[in-house]
């Protein structure tokens, strides 16, 4: 007993020490809080401009910046960031004030809570009379709050026409309608190749809303739609599988999509199964990332939306240029980098003509005329031509259908 | 007879670790089950409890029919047992570990804890008395508040005791209450475990200290390889040739 | 000492209360306001996780499930069916821990590693059905316009303020029903079980039941805290009940501490203010985050209610003028009795 | 007939990654009692490495592999070192937490270093082959026969050299092998430089036929879950049967009954067997 009595009381003074220390790190611990608290504060902030400009206007973002889909929010932010650029290089004055833009971006996982969160901290702390929220659930969360709670411009990135059903009054949607779409996809390779299509899309909330779309679609143009092998692009393993079961029922077309690169892989796979029709491929997925991954051969016979750099607006080839030079030598600008480009520069206008950079009501009702205005060189993929009752910056549409590796005009139709 | 077992046995995998024993103890008796090691001591004594289903056989409690009945259950037909080592909650006070065993005795359910009932004031009340009266019983009250973790490995032992008593058992099943003890400490013990056949508890021990068992046991029963090999009173047990050679026999499978 | 310290206890309890009531009136800011209602409504998952694990000792990894099925019937009655938001609220809370109480009966077959992986694929499955089961619950587009609560009486529900005091509320009534069951006998059973089965069992506590029930109240309390959440985000999508919602009401309790009654709180109002404060690092976030939580769980486990025990101790030792004996030398005297 | 030999395929192409990610899993678990849930990120740190030695350097594919399983050991041991030997004694739920911290750490700082886009990584390994009117990629082939060589290896080591032999020992009897002298803080990091040189070369193989990203292991994580858990924790050969089940279960169901329910199989599939049989399959005396 002696023995096991001495061990305990040593064990006692052990503890002891390690209580001594453990208390001595908690201040370390609040200190690394703290530091980061701190640091947080000062970080994010503003992105380019002279800082000599007057009044500073900022400009919220929330949006992925981490995790899976982060490339996408960095695509978004980035043509805010472009177009930001732009316009304190050439000096804007709103209500003969001269004013300098910045950005505010906050990370939301991809997450409807934390866009909601967000956009509230980017009115409330950063004075942001807009936000920009690149995906749907973030944009139905926000709409539940910019029109009564926290007045903002909701500026929505999302071509999901749902969000123009909410009726929400300080919404601007800026990519194309995906509906419209849908007809000129189905049309092209339906009479093409061929009228039995597969499906392997990407099962997220996009992904299903799309294949609802194109089933309903090629039914109506008298095609037969085969049985659905969606999977997730951003979990999955193999697309071998999938793309077999797929390919047993020998569809003419192949309906495609999710981020670009496991695009480009499902492709891929299904080429080298022997299929030798033609894709659909979903605007989430751009034909010339996708290039990237797989031989252009591959490629062939695809329709999807217009590739920015194959875009005829008059801004394009310079912003294709000061993309290179400024975000990424190893990138190209995606269609969302210059959407977003062109509605931040939609944006600036309405300020102008609203002579206000804080009511978001006047910044909403000079969209419409503010559109005209824009500079030319400012547009670089079809620019709208016209902001509809609902809040969509709406116009005509080029998609396209590559063939024998050209990428040929396809007229989408804008019926809203 | 309080407790009797009837043909008890149980098969691990195809080896009979306790081979269809008969065992019984009287009311206000100590009994001792002694063995060498990996007799099937501890395993006979899950059986009896409820921590393992037998294969064969019956377990008997004050007429009533325990076998296969689950552990918590056997508890409130009134058996008892503490462990080899203590399972206590080191961090908590002695009070704290202890008023839980009078748990089985009470009714109150989440909905009288919500609602404060009066059933739950009266039952946490006698449940703190029962606990306090079972610590002075195995003479440990003084240390009520401290954990335990802070006081002696006797003291603890103590403190489990008293844990099975605050269950108002008929009969306490102590599994090498003395174990990891000094000789001294261990007369302690030996002296609790009379104080409670004195107030009329029924004590079943498994022993590995041959000296503490001579003298304290009415009764004992030998295990070997899971099968009784003897029993009876001290003296005859000690005389008996199969047991000598049953330890003789395990202490050279122990050198080896 | 110890009265002197439990009345201590009770004030800084009033101060705190008292204070929790005007946040409104000095927030002016809904941003600031919506994260302390946030803080809130994640501090009440986390006393529900809490009584599984800091209580009972059973680790699950489903809770956000549990979370998202209080969420979801909120927002399908509500939505869906047009059901008022009271009953529909009561019928989360049932429906969360009648299912909580059911796939019990399977999962606390297995125990341990088995039984945290177990309901990780519980959690991981009901996210897969609430995403693909796109009739009830919009699949992965989710429910969009769950509406505020209906009045009660003169009281109306309409904005962030009143909101507030609603979930105030039901978060001390969630802290009440954890303390009652703390300080009861069924609490007790629960704490013993976390201490050890066995010796649970062989003083008679049902083990299997108690852990059953302690599971049904976790997940109920996880229903009752999705269902808040419904309203008062006002939109739900299926990410919300996925795994990593799970780890971050973990992280909560981790922080404030595992098995106290304080420490759901202070765990989810400090991290889900942190989180703030880290916004801006973005993906920087988690390289801080990670090792953080490395360090709390080797040298913190208890958390911070643990590392506020420890030094509530010494502070007390300190100011006895007449310090006890040393622990070590009352034990040596007690060998030599 | 021909839609089931190229399902059957793939289906073994898959289980063996499968197999191969849950061997390192279950061989942490059983030494060790350690639930690692940091797996994914560490076979995603794997493909990385694999990757940068590829493109940056020009190293040749196999050799690559090697480095990046070399690589790994290295961070396992260091992670070992740092994470998990401090909380040895610590009830299982921190190893748990302490696990998801690692996972925090580890995705979060490869988007932070390398980006989030997705990464292709070239193979040597890139054509067609036509069997009997079956499409097979090779670098499927190269999946399947690296894995069997791999797991081969793995037994190999474990039943006939010494430090192999010491972890079976303890897998096989903790309080055994303690007692025999085996030096636990030895056999703990060689556990874990094994599990995640295994899942570095999983990655490797597996990241030509998909891509490379950050974010790559989180679904391979609770599969590889899903499988050892199927298996019975701790359990080789149930790792290995597991992962080829949870591979064809996964193939098949799409094939013959429903895509959306692939996914939801395995963990169905999991939950069944555990409410059966709560320590898995090939678990020693449940």
């Amino acid at each position: 007993m002696r023995v096991s009595g001495l061990g305990e009381t040593m064990g006692k003074e052990k503890g002891m020490w390690k209580l001594r220390r453990k208390l001595a790190l908690s201040p370390l611990i609040l200190a690394a809080f703290f530091l980061a608290a701190c640091g947080g504060g000062s970080g994010g902030g503003g992105e380019g401009g002279s800082g000599d400009g007057g009044e500073v206007v900022n400009i919220g973002y929330s949006g992925p910046l981490s995790g899976g889909a982060s490339l996408y929010g960095e695509n978004v932010l980035e043509g805010i960031q472009m177009a930001v650029a732009d316009l304190n290089e050439e000096g804007v004055e709103i209500d003969g004030q001269p004013v300098t833009f910045e950005i505010s971006s906050l990370d939301d996982r991809y997450l409807p809570n934390e866009a909601a969160t967000n956009a509230q901290r980017l009115v409330q702390q950063e004075d942001a009379a807009v936000v920009f929220i690149p995906h749907s659930g973030g944009i139905f969360a926000a709409q539940s709050i910019n029109a009564d709670r926290n007045e903002f411009l909701l500026g929505a990135y999302s071509s999901d026409p749902a969000i123009l059903e909410q009726e929400n009054p300080l919404t601007m949607m800026i990519p194309p309608r995906f509906d419209n779409y849908m007809e000129p996809f189905v049309g092209t390779t339906m009479d093409e190749f061929g009228d039995s299509l597969g499906l392997i899309p990407t099962e997220s909330e996009y992904g299903q809303e799309w294949t609802d779309q194109v089933t309903e679609e090629w039914e109506n143009q008298g095609g037969e739609v085969l049985s659905n092998n969606g999977v997730d692009y951003a979990t999955t393993t193999d697309y071998a599988g999938p793309v077999t079961q797929a390919l047993s029922e020998d569809p003419d077309v192949l309906f495609v999509g999710g981020p670009s690169q496991p695009t480009a892989l499902v492709i891929e796979e299904a080429r080298g199964q022997g299929f030798e029709g033609g894709f659909i491929v979903m605007d989430q997925a751009k034909v010339e990332e996708m290039e990237e991954f797989t031989s252009e051969e591959n490629i062939n016979g695809s329709v999807g939306v217009m590739p920015l750099i194959e875009s005829t607006e008059a801004g394009t080839e310079d912003f294709v240029a000061r993309y290179e030079e400024e975000i990424s030598e190893d990138r190209i600008p995606v269609s969302e980098v210059g959407y977003n480009y062109q509605a931040m520069h939609v944006v600036a206008k309405a300020m102008e003509l609203a002579d206000s950079t804080d009511d978001p009501q006047a910044i909403r009702e000079n969209i419409e005329p503010a559109i005209a205005e824009v500079e030319d060189e400012y547009k670089v993929i079809n620019f709208p031509d016209g902001f509809t009752e609902e809040g969509h910056l709406a116009g005509p549409v080029v998609a396209t259908f590559v063939e024998d590796g050209e990428y040929t005009e396809l007229e989408v139709p804008q019926e809203q | 007879m309080l407790l009797t077992t009837k043909n008890l046995g149980i098969t691990f995998g195809g080896l009979k670790a306790v081979n269809e024993v008969d065992f019984e103890v009287e009311r206000g008796t100590v009994a001792a089950i002694i063995g060498p090691n990996g007799a099937g001591k501890s395993t006979f004594f899950n059986l009896i409890s409820g921590f393992h289903k037998p294969t064969t056989g019956t377990v008997t409690l004050d007429g009533e029919d325990l076998t296969n009945l689950p552990a918590h259950k056997t508890v409130r037909s009134g058996m008892a047992r503490t462990f080899q080592t203590t399972n206590l909650f080191m961090e908590d006070t002695v009070l704290d570990n202890l008023i839980v065993g009078h748990r089985v005795r009470t009714k109150s359910n989440i909905f009288d804890a919500i609602l404060r009932t009066p059933r739950l004031r009266r039952e946490e009340k006698e449940s703190r008395e029962r606990a306090m009266e079972s610590l002075a019983f195995a003479g440990v009250d003084r240390l009520a508040e401290r954990t335990v973790g802070s006081i002696s490995q006797e003291a603890q032992k103590r403190v489990s005791i008293a844990l099975a008593l605050a269950t108002e058992p008929k009969i306490l099943l102590l599994d090498e209450p003395a174990a990891g003890v000094n000789n001294e400490e261990t007369e302690g013990l030996a002296t609790l475990i009379r104080k409670l056949v004195e107030h009329e508890y029924t004590v079943c021990l498994v022993e590995h200290k041959m000296s503490m068992v001579m003298g304290l046991a009415d009764k004992i029963m030998v295990l070997h390889h899971g099968e009784k090999i003897a029993e009876g009173e001290p003296k005859e047990v000690a005389s008996n040739e199969a047991v000598i050679e049953a330890y003789l026999g395990a202490e050279e499978e122990d050198d080896a | 000492m110890d009265a002197l310290g439990r009345h201590w206890k009770k004030i800084a309890l009033a101060v705190i209360f008292v204070i929790s009531l005007f946040v409104p009136f000095f927030v002016q800011n809904n941003y600031f306001l919506g994260v302390i209602i946030l803080g809130y409504i994640w501090a009440i998952a986390t006393y529900g996780l809490n009584i599984l694990l800091g209580y009972t000792g059973q680790l699950s990894l489903g809770h956000a499930g549990f979370f998202g099925i209080g969420a979801y019937t909120v927002g399908v009655l509500t939505v869906g069916y047009e059901f008022p938001f009271w009953p529909s609220l009561l019928i989360a809370v049932i429906a969360s821990s009648v299912l909580g109480f059911l796939i019990g009966i399977f999962a606390l077959r297995t125990r341990n590693e088995y039984f945290a992986i177990f309901t990780l694929g519980v959690g991981f499955v009901i996210y897969l059905v609430i995403e693909r089961w796109e009739g009830l619950t919009g699949g992965a587009l989710g429910l969009i316009g769950v509406p505020y609560p209906e009045g009660i009486g003169p009281i109306q529900f309409d904005g962030p303020g009143s909101l507030y005091y609603l979930i105030l509320g039901f978060l001390i009534l969630t802290i009440y029903i954890a303390w009652s069951i703390a300080n009861s006998l069924v609490g007790r059973s629960f704490m013993a079980i976390r201490n050890s089965e066995e010796l649970a069992a062989a003083t008679g506590i049902n083990v299997g039941r108690a852990k059953q029930l302690a599971f049904a109240i976790s997940t109920g309390v996880a229903g009752l805290a999705g269902g808040l959440y419904a309203t008062y985000i006002g939109f739900l999508g299926p990410a919300i009940v996925n795994v990593p919602t799970t780890f971050e009401i973990l992280l909560y309790l981790l922080v404030g501490g595992m098995g106290s009654l304080s420490g759901p709180l202070v765990g989810a109002f400090l991290v889900t203010t942190l989180f703030q404060f880290l916004q801006q690092f973005e993906a920087y976030r988690l390289v801080i985050l990670g090792p953080l939580v490395v360090i709390i769980i080797i040298f913190f486990p208890k958390g911070l209610a643990g590392l506020w025990h420890a030094a509530e101790t010494r502070i007390r030792k300190r100011m006895n003028k007449n310090p006890a004996p040393d622990e070590s030398s009352e034990s040596a005297k007690e060998e030599a009795r | 007939m021909e839609l089931f030999l190229q399902q059957l395929i793939n289906g073994i192409a898959l289980g063996s990654v499968y197999s191969l990610a849950a061997l390192g899993l279950t061989l942490v678990f059983g030494v060790l009692r350690i639930p690692n849930l940091a797996h994914g990120a560490l076979y995603m740190i794997g493909a990385y490495v694999t990757y940068f030695a590829l493109t940056s350097y020009g190293i040749p594919y196999i050799v690559a592999i090697g480095i990046s399983a070399a690589v790994l050991a290295l961070i396992g041991v260091i992670v070992e070192r740092l994470v998990f030997h401090p909380l040895r004694n610590a009830p299982h739920t921190h190893h748990l937490i302490a696990a998801v911290g690692v996972l925090f750490f580890l995705q979060s700082g490869a988007q932070v270093l390398w980006g989030s886009e997705f990464r292709e990584m070239p193979s040597p390994f890139t054509g067609v082959i036509n069997i009997f009117g079956l499409n097979i990629g090779q670098q499927r082939l190269v999946v399947i026969f690296a894995s069997i060589l791999v797991m081969a290896a793995l037994y190999w080591f474990l039943k006939k050299t010494v430090p192999g032999q010491t972890i079976e020992a303890i897998e096989q009897d903790r309080t055994g092998a303690s007692l025999v002298g085996i030096d636990a803080n030895r056999v703990s990091m060689m556990t874990f430089a094994i599990s995640a040189a295994l899942a570095a070369v999983a990655a490797s193989l597996v990241a030509p036929i998909n891509l490379v990203f950050p974010t790559m292991g989180e679904a391979l994580n609770l599969k590889v879950f899903a499988i050892i858990i199927l298996g019975g924790l701790g359990s080789i050969p149930g790792a290995i049967v597991g992962g080829f089940a949870l591979a064809l279960a996964e193939v098949f169901s799409s094939t013959y009954v429903s895509n959306a329910f692939s996914e939801a199989i395995g963990f169905l599939f999991l939950l069944v067997v555990l409410a059966v049989r709560p320590t898995g399959l090939f678990s020693k005396g449940a």
